[in-house]
């Protein structure tokens, strides 16, 4: 594998992420983004506010890339998430992956941003038209 | 001793950082830590999870804590 | 969902498929491109040709979508592939998917891309440095 | 009536199309042609699998064709 992208911005330039993961021992590439939905719970979302614990996070992430390595052979890898404040259907993190085979391909991308969500120390408050509320912070 | 906060740990304690100066007794272990936090804020005690690293890696309860450690309090992650 | 972009192409821009896909009602999009890879069994390709009987193939596409759109709800679709000759790297197919939620996507991506290798009429030559050869055609 | 042919099919008739005349007696049905095409090309009888399209679909061994159809030889696909 070569050194992976790992890195948490202002902005996600979606456009770059294929030739960051084009390579030619590579038959896949498969590349999740996440972004800001208008409606949560029936409810209109103005924006979101992404903040980060940004050191440990990269470790985190990190650590993400290395365990997906341990069970998939990729060949190139990006893990970017940003942060601030994004408007509706802005791009907040993407997550590639490009392999040999499509089979590792979707289940190394899968298996990155599933984990990320678990374990990265990055929080999300949605703002609503009348309030703001930390996403996941109350059972 | 600095212990940093993210997200609605900041808003619950108001600011971005709790300082336990020399005076006080430090808190000796994560458990501790978090025992004072809740005792001090109950709204801690209300989160899904509550959660603190030591040197950027998530800490047990029974791990120790020294003045020159990078602690952080990690309420429930909510990233991607 | 909106009218889905379903095309056969010479020339592949991945950049552009995330504009394409972005939707305020989604929270995620996943995107897969095939691309030429270097080897296979262990032989150096030089390059692969694509072939389409290009009236069935889009029907057949577009089957793949409807299909798709009574498993998942899907907010936009795109299913693009190259024709004609293409080095190694170059992407030949990209099919992505935005939906609400990020399992609809992963799914609905890859059961698209598996389908259409199953079911659309392209072929794909592979040139290696002393013979060429019609991919899958014999057992 | 005219048939077409694609990828490998094309390699082994040696052009794009075949074509029956008026003159020779039509194939009658999928199954029929299929028959006729592996009796004068017997490079047919071993691919993987050998299918035919009328009017850009796939279409059985029952289906009957008449000369107006859109026909298709569609060896096995390998596109993606």
């Amino acid at each position: 594998m070569e050194k992976p992208i790992i890195e948490i911005v202002e902005t996600i330039d979606t456009a770059r992420v294929y030739d960051e993961l084009s390579d030619a021992k590579s038959g896949g590439i498969c590349v999740f983004v996440g972004t800001v939905r208008d409606f949560t719970n029936n409810e209109s979302v103005i924006s979101l506010e992404f903040e980060a614990y940004k050191s440990m996070a990269l470790k985190e992430m990190e650590k993400i890339v290395d365990q997906a390595a341990e069970k998939w052979s990729m060949n190139k890898v990006v893990i970017r998430h940003a942060v601030g404040l994004k408007k509706v259907q802005e791009p907040v993190v993407v997550i590639g992956v490009s392999t040999a085979h499509r089979d590792a391909c979707f289940a190394a991308c899968r298996y990155m941003i599933d984990t990320l969500k678990e374990t990265v120390p990055i929080w999300k408050k949605e703002m609503f038209e009348d309030k703001s509320v930390w996403v996941s912070a109350h059972p | 001793m600095e212990v940093l906060l993210f997200g609605i740990a900041k808003d619950i304690v108001g600011k971005s950082e709790i300082r336990f100066s020399e005076a006080d007794t430090l808190p000796g272990s994560v458990g501790d830590l978090k025992r004072r936090l809740i005792a001090s804020y109950p709204e801690f005690g209300k989160l899904s999870s509550l959660a603190v690293a030591v040197n950027s890696e998530y800490a047990t309860d029974a791990v120790f804590l020294t003045k020159n450690d990078e602690i952080a309090i990690i309420p429930p992650v909510s990233g991607g």
